[in-house]
Order: C-alpha cells, then structure tokens, then sequence
C-alpha cells in the first residue's frame, strides 16, 4: 500500500476532489498548511509591502492499495494543475499496514 | 429654543446614532454569514458605502430627498441645492444619512464574495445620490406624490428596506451566482465562517433598529412620548415572534431549530413591523413578527433554489419581501384603517401601490446603473480572484493571520 | 404630557435599550467561556430566551407582577391581565421585559454545553412566566409584602440576579457536571474557546449596567437628574474595584493576573453594587466593589471545588452570591441606614430576610420546574450529543468553518 | 433642578456612556491589530487602564485638573482634594473619567506585544492621576494658562488624543520594537492576527465619538441643540473623509486599497476634528477629515520606516500626530476667526503654542516616569515571553482554545 | 521504528490518549483534519440541507521503536471503536531515523 | 529522496527558517500541531491550576533529495535548541516518488 501526499492550491482542491471521486477514491484526509517555496505572494500591510513565499496551501493524504496508485497521483497530477509556479508537489512513500478501526481489517481491504 | 424641540432634537440625535451602529451590524452578519477569504473586502464594502453615502447624502442626495417639491417635477424629485449646511437642520440631515447608509449597504451582502470592489463603491455612490433621495422623496416629503397619496411607510419598511432589497435582487441577478453554488442545477450550501460573529452582529442591529423605528417619530415632547415608547414596544415583540416563527418553521421543516434562519426570523420582524410600528397594537406586532418569521423562511428558500439567485445574506428575503409584506401588512392591522380594524380594502390598496411603484423604480434604475457598469468596468472579480478570495487579490492582505 | 414626565419616560426608554444590550453581552460571555462546539446552541439559547421571555412577559408576567396587590394574594402576586397593552406604560412593559430577560438568561450559563434545548426553552419560559414576577412583585410593587417591610433592592441584585443566581444553582446541580469536568474526585480545567469574545460581552455588560442601574431610578427629571448621576459613578466605581481586586487576589494565589476571574470580578462589582446603588457613597460602592470582587474569586472555587457543582461560566458565583452579598451590604454602606452610618442592625436583618426568602423561593420553584422536567423530557443530551458538541446533533450546523 | 438644566445633565451622561463604551473599541483594535499570542494581555490593559484610571481619577486626579486655579500654581494645577464626591457633579467626574482613560489607554496599543504588565499598570496609574490631568488643567479649568491664552481644544484632539500619542512616542521609543520588526534596519510587517475584530472597533469608536464630541459641549438645552447636532454631523464628516482620502491615498501609492490604513483614516479624522468640531463648518470638517486621512497614512510610514519606532497600532500616529494637526488646522478652519475666515494668523499661532507646551509636558512627564521606570522594575519582557507570547507567560493562559 | 498515523473520530481523542499514557507511549503529536470517507453527516444551512462526508477527524502521528508498535496499534484499535461508519484508519510505515532535537541522540534512544 | 518531519517549538520556527534557506532549502511545508511529551506547560484556568503536556508545536514537512539529508538535519537540530525539556524530534522516512506538478517533472528533478 502506498501513501499519497499532495500539496495543492486551495483553490483547486474541489476539483481534485472531484477527480478522485470519479476514479472512486473515496478516502482520504486533508487540512490546511503553510507551503514555502518558490511562488511568492505579495501584500501589503500597514505601509510595508512584502512579499512572502509563506502561503496557504492544502495538504491531502490518501492511502491506496497499490494498483491505484498511478491513477491517483494521474488524476491530482491533471486537476492540480494550473501551470504557474507554485502548482504543488505529490509524494509517494511505502506504508506497511493499515487498519480500519471500526471492522478491524486489515492490508487492503482496510482500504475498501 | 424651547424645551419640546431641544426634547425632539435629543432624541433624534442619539436615535441616528443607535442607527449609525447599525453599520457595524450589517458588517458584522454579512462577514458572518460568508467565507473568511472575503472578510477584508466586505469590511471595506461595509465601512465605505457609509463613507461615501454620508459625503454623497450631505453634498446633494438630502435635497433630492428632501428638497421643496416645486412645480411639475415636485412629486417627484426634490429641489437639490450642494452641501447641505442649514444649522437648525443638522439633527435631520444626520438621522437621515444613517437611514441612506442603510439602504445602501443592504446590497453589499447580496453580491458579497464576488462583486468587483470599484463597482460596489459606484453603486453605492448612486444608491445615495439618486436612487434611494428619489423613491424616499415620494413618500416622505410631505409634497412627494406617495405621500399625498396617504401610503403609510412610518419608518421604512419600503423606502429603505425593500429599496436595499429589490436592489439586491436586480444586482445579485445580473452579478450571477457564487462559483460552485449551482451545480447542476442544485443549490448547494456554501456555510458562512462564523455564526458568532453573525448573531453578534443581529444583537447590534436590534439594538440599533430601536433608534431606527423610533426616532422615525421625529419627536418625543408631550404626547409624543407615548408613542415612541409603544413603537419601542411593537418593534421588540415583532422581532421576538420573527425569530419565534422562523425557528419553529425550520424545526418543523428542516427537524431542526435552525440558527441561521432563526437570525434571518429576527431581522424579518424587525423589517416587516418598520412600516407601521406607530400604527400598530403590540398585538398586531406580535403577528406582524410571526408572519413576516414564516415567510422569509420560504422567500430565501425559494430565491435560492427556484430563482435560482444567490445571495448569501438573504437581503432579497429579508429587506425586499418582508419589506413589502410589512408595508402590506399595515393595511391589515393599522388600528386605524387597517383591514381587521374595519377599515375596508380601501388602505391595503394605497400600500400595494406604494409598494409597487417604489419596487419598480428600485428594480428599474438599479438595472440601469448596474447594466451600465456591467458594459463599463464589469461587475465581477475574476474566476481566480473569486476561487482565492478578494481580500488577498483586492487588497493584498488576509484578515486573519 | 408634561416635560418631565417626558423627560423620565425617555430616559427609562434609553436605559431599556442599553439594558436590551446587555444579552448580546451575555451571549458574548457565555460563548467566550465554553468550548467552539457548542456555541451555536448557546447563541439559540441566548436569543431565544430574549424572545420567549419578551412574548411572555408582554402576554401576562408583567401583570403577575406589577399588577394590582388586591386581597389575601396581594402581598405575593399581582391581579394577571393579558396581553398588557395600556398606551401610557409602554415604557415600563419594556424596561421590566429587559430586566425579566437578563433574570431568564443567566441559568443558561450555569447549564450550557450539556442541555437540551427543548428543555431549556421551556425553564426559560417559566422562569420570565412566574419565576420572576412573583418574587420581583414581592420588592418592587409596592403592595408586595418585602416592599412593605423595607427591604431595599433597587436595581436587583436580589430581585434579578440572586433569582437567576440561585436558579442557576438549582439547575447546574441536578443537570450535573459536563463530561469530564470531575474526573477521581478532582475538578478539571475545560477552557473556554474565545476570551477576547468573551472579554467583549464583559464590556457590552458594563456598558448596558449604566442603563439598568441608573434607569431604575425610574426618573430623572429635577432632583432625580443628580440621583441618576450617582449611580452612574457608584456603578461604574464598583465595577472597577471589583475588576482590581479579583486581579490582585488571582495574582496573590495562582501567582499571575488571572484573565477571566478578572472579567469575573467586573460583574461581581455590577452585581454586588446593583442593590445599593443609590443608597451608597461613592466610597461605599468602592468598597462594596472590593469586597465582591475577591469573594467572586473564592466561592467560583468554592462551587467548582467543594460544592462540585459545574458553572461553566460562574453564574452561580457572580449573580446568587455577590447579588446576595451586595443586597446585605446595602444594610453596612448605606449611607441612609447603614450599619457603618450609625444605622444599627434594624436594616441588615431586613435585607437578610429578603435575600434569605427570595432565594428559597428562586431554589424551590426551580427546582419543581425542573424535577417535573426532568421525570418527563428530561434535562440533558445525550453522551454523544454532548461529546460530540450540541450544535452539530441539535442545530446540524457548525458555527465556525 | 430645572429642566434644563436636567436636559443638560442627562446629555453629559449619555454622551459618557457612549464614551465609556468607546474602551472596547480601544480593546478589539488593539488585539486586532496584533498577534493571537497577546490578546490576553492586551485585554488585561485595556480593562485594567479603565479601572485603574476611573479610581484614581475619582481619588485625586478629577481635582488636580478640574480643582480651583488658586495663587501662583493656579495656572498649572488644581486644587486637589481627596475622592471627590460632590452630588452636584458626580455626572462631570463620570464623564471626565472616561476621557482620562481614554488618553490612557491610547498609549496601550503603541507598546504592545512587549510590555511588562506591572509596568504598564504603574504608567497608566501616574497618566490618569498626574499626566492628563495637569495639561488638561492648562487647557479646560478656565483659569488654566492656556485657557486664558485663548486656546481652542473643544473635545480633546490635543487634550486627551495628542498626550496620549506623544506618550505613546516616548514608550514605544523607551520600549524599544518587538524582536523581529527591524531585521537589518529594514522594517518588516507583523500582521495583526484579527482585522474583522479590528474594524468592529473602529465602528465602536466611531459610535462613542458622537458622545465624545458632542458631549463636549456640555450641555443641550436651548440653543445648545443645534450646537449639538452640528457637532455631530462635523465628527461624521471628518471620519467618513478621513477613510476616504486614506484609501485612495494607500490606493495610489500600494496599488491596492488598504484595509487596516482605511480602518486608521477613520480615527484620524475623527482625532483630527476632535478639536475644531463645535467651530468648524461642515465643509471645514469635511476638509479636515481629508487631510487628517492622508496626513496618518504618511505619518505611519516615517514613524515606521524612518523613525524606526515600532508602534503596533499606529497610536503615535493617529492620535498624535493627527491630534496635533487638527488641532492647528482649527486655526485654519474655525469659521470664527481661522485663517481661510479672515481671522488671520493669530488663532493659528496660538493654536502652535498650545499644540507645543501640551507636547512637550506629555513627552517631558513620561519620559521621566519611564525613565524611572526602567531603572527599577524595567519596561520589557524578556526575549522568551515575548517570543512564546505574553499571554502563556504573564497569565497562563490561552484567549484562544 | 515505525510512524503509526491514526486518524480518529475527535470525540474518541480523551479515551484513546488515555489508553497511548497507559502503555506508556507518552510522546505523539495531534491535529485536526477534514477526513473523507463512508461516514456522512447532515446538515442544514439556510434551508439547503446537505449530507457531507467531510467531517472533522483528529490525525496522531506516533512515532515508537517497534516493540512498542503492536501494543500501540492494538491501544488505538480498541478505545477509537464505537462500531458505526466513520471510526477511521490507522496507518503503518517505516521511520528511517529519529533524533531528539535537545540531545542529539538518535535511534530508539531518542523514542525513549 | 527522503522525509524530514521535524516537530519544533514555535518560537524557534523563525529561525530554524533561515537555517534552511541558508543551505539552500527552499521548500517545505509546516503547520501547527499540538505535542504531547515530557515538557509540561503551566496553566490557571478559573482557579484551576493545571500543568498539561499538550503544547503548541510547528510541525515542518521537509521532501529532499539524498545528498540533502544530511546538512538539512543538522541545520535543524542545531537551531530548534534550546536544551530544555521539548526542543522536539526530528524524523527521517523514505519516499518512493516525488512530482512537480506544474512541471510533471518527477524525481530529484522535482526538487529543484
Ligand atoms: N520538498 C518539499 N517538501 C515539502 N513541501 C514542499 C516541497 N516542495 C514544495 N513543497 C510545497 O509545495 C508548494 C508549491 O511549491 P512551489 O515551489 O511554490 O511551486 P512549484 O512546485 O510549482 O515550483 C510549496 O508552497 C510547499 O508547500
Ligand atoms: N485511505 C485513506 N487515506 C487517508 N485517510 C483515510 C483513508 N481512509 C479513511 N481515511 C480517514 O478515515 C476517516 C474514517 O473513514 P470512513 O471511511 O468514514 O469510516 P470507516 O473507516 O469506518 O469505513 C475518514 O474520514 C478519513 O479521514
Ligand atoms: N514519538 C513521537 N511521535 C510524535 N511526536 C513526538 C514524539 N516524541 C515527541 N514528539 C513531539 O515532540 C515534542 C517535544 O517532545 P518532548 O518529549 O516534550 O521533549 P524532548 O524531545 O525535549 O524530550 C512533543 O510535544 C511532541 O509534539
């Protein structure tokens, strides 16, 4: 099984959500970070502009067995897309085992 | 000057300035009720429709309002002179510059969250200037041909409430909805951020609309007194028995007491009673607050989902029909001419033309402001300064850190 | 009407309205001091009983109170009438409907985060009904039996804040403890989610006092204009001694300058001198300030340690104890009577019997309303409900998103 | 009492209230304007300035400024005498009060984020017992020096805001800028944690200034009303300017129109017509709102950037420098005696000499007792409670859970 | 060493903390997601009433040496059990390296 | 490529930023957590004196490529230290597959 993470604009993120529900990836957590990295945002407060690479970004997790992983980062990769810097990164790392608490299964089928 | 005017100047000064506070209110629902990302630009909405309205009011909209009503255009319009500054009339150009502001800044909750910044202040520019000083002629310039007419809008249900609200209709119609609020043809839910906030802000305008009905009287000397004190009265319970009915419909309909609505239920009554708090049993207040609870209820729900417009505060619902639903509604329960009081169809009558022709000079000339603006500078942020919020697109800042 | 008279009637009007301000105070507070998940349910509560109480006080609490002291009953209830609407004392129907809310809406703090909704709307009902009325008829009119001993209460620390004071009592005890407040005997920390909100209500509260206080001298034409002035100064200095003495006792014992005792210390002050406020020195009110600010302190220990009983918001403490305490020390400061003014102890015993006896009638009759309650619809959520947060099972609705 | 006089009276201690009241506005925009790890300290200040300041005002500091101008002092100081308790003039000591606290309180918001509590709680002790009262002496006891000179502060641009802001340049200067302001001599922007919370403040100001300026006339009865009613249409005026001109200016030179330099235009022109409000015409306050809006938005800029003094909220700025300002541009613009009426330039220079001398003793005064101050218990908190927040440190406590 | 990530419902949080302190894993760090999965919650907002299935979980990261990764899991699978739809999942990886940031000691060392 | 999480006090963040962009770490994403370890933080509550381990941390989520693991580590643990109780930990994990979605470029290019 492998971990998905997505680091995407908060202004895209229902359309990646809707992306993964069409490919019925119905799972997955998500919350709100702060991403440094190359886009930069400019503001203004009090008299000092600045600008800041510190923006809002949405941070999604998604667990998937591993024949769903490619159309899953295909799809995040697609709908996150806006083609100017700071689009976002998607990660992928191993995971060992899952449970689902409520049935107590295990592997993969914890992830149906 | 004598003791009665110093009473009848007092009491208008600090009812405008309970109204004033009122602006505080609408910021404080409107930001409520929508999306944090839009905070700031609607704080700034909120803050200079009251800036401009009170410099644009006093430089002419007072005397289009309230200028003498000469010659052939006297019914209609009154005789605009440049920056009002009679000092015996400073009580009545305040008290009526918050009334403006009011009307103006019910629009801004309408078209929140998407609706380009300069175009909301040259709207409200005009809402001050013309379109608001013009229907309010009508009625309450005693030469203004509604008024001749003997409609009966004691503190406004119509000429400032349904004013801002019809307003609202035309504009939040022509601005369109919210990106994601229809969806095939379903009405989704787009919850406002902090309902805290909200009610904070319907507590405040309570308070402030106790100034709004009554200082309408314009006077507390003598005799006057008791009826300020029974408007204070019908105002009270018509706003309890709003947010009575509103709950227990939802409760009803919904399975749940529902706490948004139940704001609205409040605002309702308050609205619907302005127009005949001084003509009003506290009895016929109570009704008033319980019909007009009930049916902005329904007036929201079907603005939203079968017309289709989107409007996140429900301005259209709670200033524009249960303004003309009060304004109707003193026809039935005036106790003086009122339907149930035997006085005949005869007043209902006059109320329905009152409130149509006010309705259709709103509706008209804010389409052709707003269709004017739509041609010019455009109505409306673009798709990626809406999805990202204004406040960081509009005015490079977040409102919380 | 005679300039005077319009002069009382208008300042008893203006009072009103700062003391309707007062439940968006009490909202505020009551907010600030519990956690995010409930505080939909708290802004229902609040709101709600405003209007319950404002229909039932107009439809015949008014009279249970105010009216006529006729026979055997006289002393302990007025003759009821509905639906009061004498056009020469609207005034008074609004200045005792505000007084009635601010009585109703304090238990809703002692109870919050734990109680139906239903159940509350019904005890609020009940309490603006008859609660209320009979032991303020008992006071406050002059044919009540209290009255005519010479017990002296004059804005009601007894009258309004020791009924809601030890209502609250009543009903924090047999609802019993929020989830996890009392775990192996000892009492846990559950802060609240929003002292600055919270801190907002405490100055709204301070703001409308000025109206409840010196608009129960009823008048303030001639000699009462210096009266009313009074207490404006005897108000406001208790509150902040109150606020400066629970500072520096938080400092001595938990080492730091304790936020919400401090806020706490505020009402404590506002309760305490509510009774004596015009029969004090400026001095006296200091005094009666210091003294109620750092017993605030120690019975919210006490109640939350000893008596184990979970006052989310110390409504106990702030309006039963100091509401009594201040009501007795009216019998030491005043400067007309007191016992440090040469008084001896004929008034203390008077205002003891007072304090004594309002409060067994406050205690009792809550109590039967809520054990009916209680065998019937029952007072408390569900574990889940309440773990979970009232507004997402009660409302479906988060406040915040 | 005559009627009037009750009039009278009954206005002051309206106008008091409301700007009793104008201290939570103090409060949401400073905790506004800063970081959520200090709200709660800054709540603390705000209330406790209050506190301290209305008893300490009552206790001495009312006589040290309003005390009979006896023998050879009499010019500089009143006559003082111990917890003033005139019945006659409880209504003057309430509405003094609340402007000696206002001045107070200003000084909070330019030292925030870094202070020691006890620190600021012994400056704001010695600002209302010695510092305002003294210069306000000079000003408003008729036998003040520059009362006799002629000088014209009608409410407190220099009186009450300008102390407070020139002692807020002395602290926030002594205090020295939060850690990370100035990195490299550039200055970097800490944004304020809350701009909605901020800008119900500014609307809470704005409400309590109608009481702040029109209070200030003292009275209302007879030909006072029109005074009174001028009075408030010139503060609405100049507040709704002063936003203007602060938004389009901030428009102009950042691109965008900036929300919390909008919020400050507010204030400024609020500060700035504080002085000439009674004397200026409409238009005259129209202009001095326009300029006072421009002039903060320059001035927060050189306090910021060139004077590197790091002044959270702008206190320096709004309060002083646009105290100073209106204060002389009533020279300009009294229409009795200003400079564009024909008065020539002699209002105007004694309007300089009263701006100087009131500068120069409230920067002299809090320079000694903060230098005193520093030498003893110290000004600041140490590197790690500024950094994790005053409100863990100082209170334990979060405001936000 | 392993990473267990468990995401639970927010009312299960006191318990389950309770149950990590009594096996004695006294080190973990929590936050709140928005989690999407089976469970759906009603609502109604001005008169739109809507089912969501995103709904407000509590995410612990818990890093532990792996004798201590059975007797944790199984702790969490336990006391964040109510039955019904929504208990959520917990997740198992490898932790390559831990360092304790005031020591500088590294491996499971720093875990203790 | 490997995963840095670092859990550090929050008033060290600052800091431990200009670390990073020193050498050269210009990407990360943080957010704040809540810690529960052996640091205890005094409260008073209502005349509740209470001490709780649950302490506000930022929580920084750090993708490298290799050759950055090191000196990435190191600039972290040098300047999250205070040397008392709760300076926090640092944990390293593998990750399979890194993305740039803008670019689609995947692997260390993605981290460029
Ligand atoms: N190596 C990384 N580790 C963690 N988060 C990262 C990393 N690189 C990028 N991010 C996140 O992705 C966001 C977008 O990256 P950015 O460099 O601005 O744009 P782009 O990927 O288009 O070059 C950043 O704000 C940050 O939150
Ligand atoms: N594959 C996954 N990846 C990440 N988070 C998940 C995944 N599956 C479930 N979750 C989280 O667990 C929560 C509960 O899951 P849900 O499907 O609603 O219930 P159950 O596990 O009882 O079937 C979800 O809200 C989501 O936060
Ligand atoms: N095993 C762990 N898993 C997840 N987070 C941890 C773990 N150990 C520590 N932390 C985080 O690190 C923070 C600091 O740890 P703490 O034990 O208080 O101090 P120290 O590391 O100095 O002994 C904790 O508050 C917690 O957020």
């Amino acid at each position: 099984m492998k971990k998905i993470e997505a680091i995407i604009r908060k202004s895209k993120f229902d359309e990646v959500k809707e992306a993964l529900h069409q490919i019925e990836v119905n799972f997955f957590s998500y919350w709100d970070v702060t991403g440094v990295g190359n886009e930069k945002e400019g503001h203004v407060y009090r008299g000092v502009s600045y600008s800041t690479s510190d923006i809002q970004r949405r941070f999604l997790s998604i667990v998937v067995s591993d024949p769903f992983l490619e159309r899953t980062v295909d799809a995040i990769l697609k709908t996150a897309f806006t083609g100017t810097v700071g689009d976002g990164k998607v990660f992928v790392s191993n995971v060992e085992e899952v449970y689902r608490i409520r049935t107590k299964e295990s592997g993969s089928d914890a992830l149906k | 000057m004598d003791t009665n005017t110093v009473l009848d100047l007092m009491w208008i000064l600090i009812a405008g300035i309970l109204v004033f506070f009122m602006q505080a209110g609408f910021t404080l629902v409107e930001t409520g009720f929508t999306r944090s990302k839009n905070t700031g630009n609607i704080i700034m909405k909120n803050l200079m429709d009251f800036c401009i309205g009170s410099i644009a009011f006093w430089a002419i909209g007072y005397t289009f309002m309230y200028g003498d009503s000469e010659g052939v255009f006297g019914s209609f319009i009154g005789r605009p002179s440049w920056f009002f500054d009679n000092p015996a009339e400073m009580h009545s150009l305040f008290f009526q510059t918050v009334f403006a502001a009011t009307a103006a800044t019910i629009v801004s909750g309408a078209i929140a969250e998407r609706t380009k910044f300069t175009t909301y202040l040259i709207f409200s520019l005009l809402m001050t200037l013309i379109i608001y000083p013009i229907s309010g002629h009508w009625v309450w310039q005693s030469g203004g041909w509604l008024a001749k007419l003997g409609f009966t809008d004691f503190a406004g249900s119509t000429v400032v409430h349904s004013v801002g609200g019809w307003a609202s209709l035309v504009a939040a119609f022509m601005v369109g909805p919210r990106l994601g609020k229809y969806t095939d043809g379903k009405s989704n839910a787009i919850p406002g951020h902090n309902l805290l906030i909200g009610s904070l802000g319907i507590f405040i305008l309570w308070f402030g609309w106790f100034g709004f009905n009554a200082g309408s009287q314009l006077a507390i000397s003598g005799d006057n007194a008791n009826v300020v004190a029974g408007i204070i009265i019908t105002t009270n319970l018509a706003a309890a028995a709003g947010a009575l009915s509103a709950m227990f419909i939802t409760w009803i309909i919904y399975g749940r007491p529902d706490i948004s609505m139940t704001l609205n239920g409040v605002l309702a009554g308050l609205v619907a009673v302005t127009a005949g708090c001084a003509a009003v049993s506290p009895f016929g207040a109570f009704m008033i607050g319980l019909i007009a609870g009930v049916v902005v209820v329904f007036s929201i729900e079907f603005v939203d989902k079968k017309l289709k417009i989107d409007d996140p505060v429900g301005a259209v619902s709670v200033h524009g029909v249960t303004g003309a639903l009060g304004t109707l509604l003193v026809g039935v329960f005036a106790t003086d001419g009122g339907l149930l009081y035997g006085g005949g169809f005869h007043k209902l009558g006059v109320q329905a033309i009152g409130v149509i022709s006010v309705a259709a000079w709103a509706i008209g000339a804010s389409f052709v402001v707003l269709f004017i603006l739509k041609k010019t500078i455009g109505l409306r942020v673009s798709k990626e300064e809406e999805v990202d919020g204004l406040d960081i697109h509009e005015h490079k800042t977040n409102v919380y850190n």
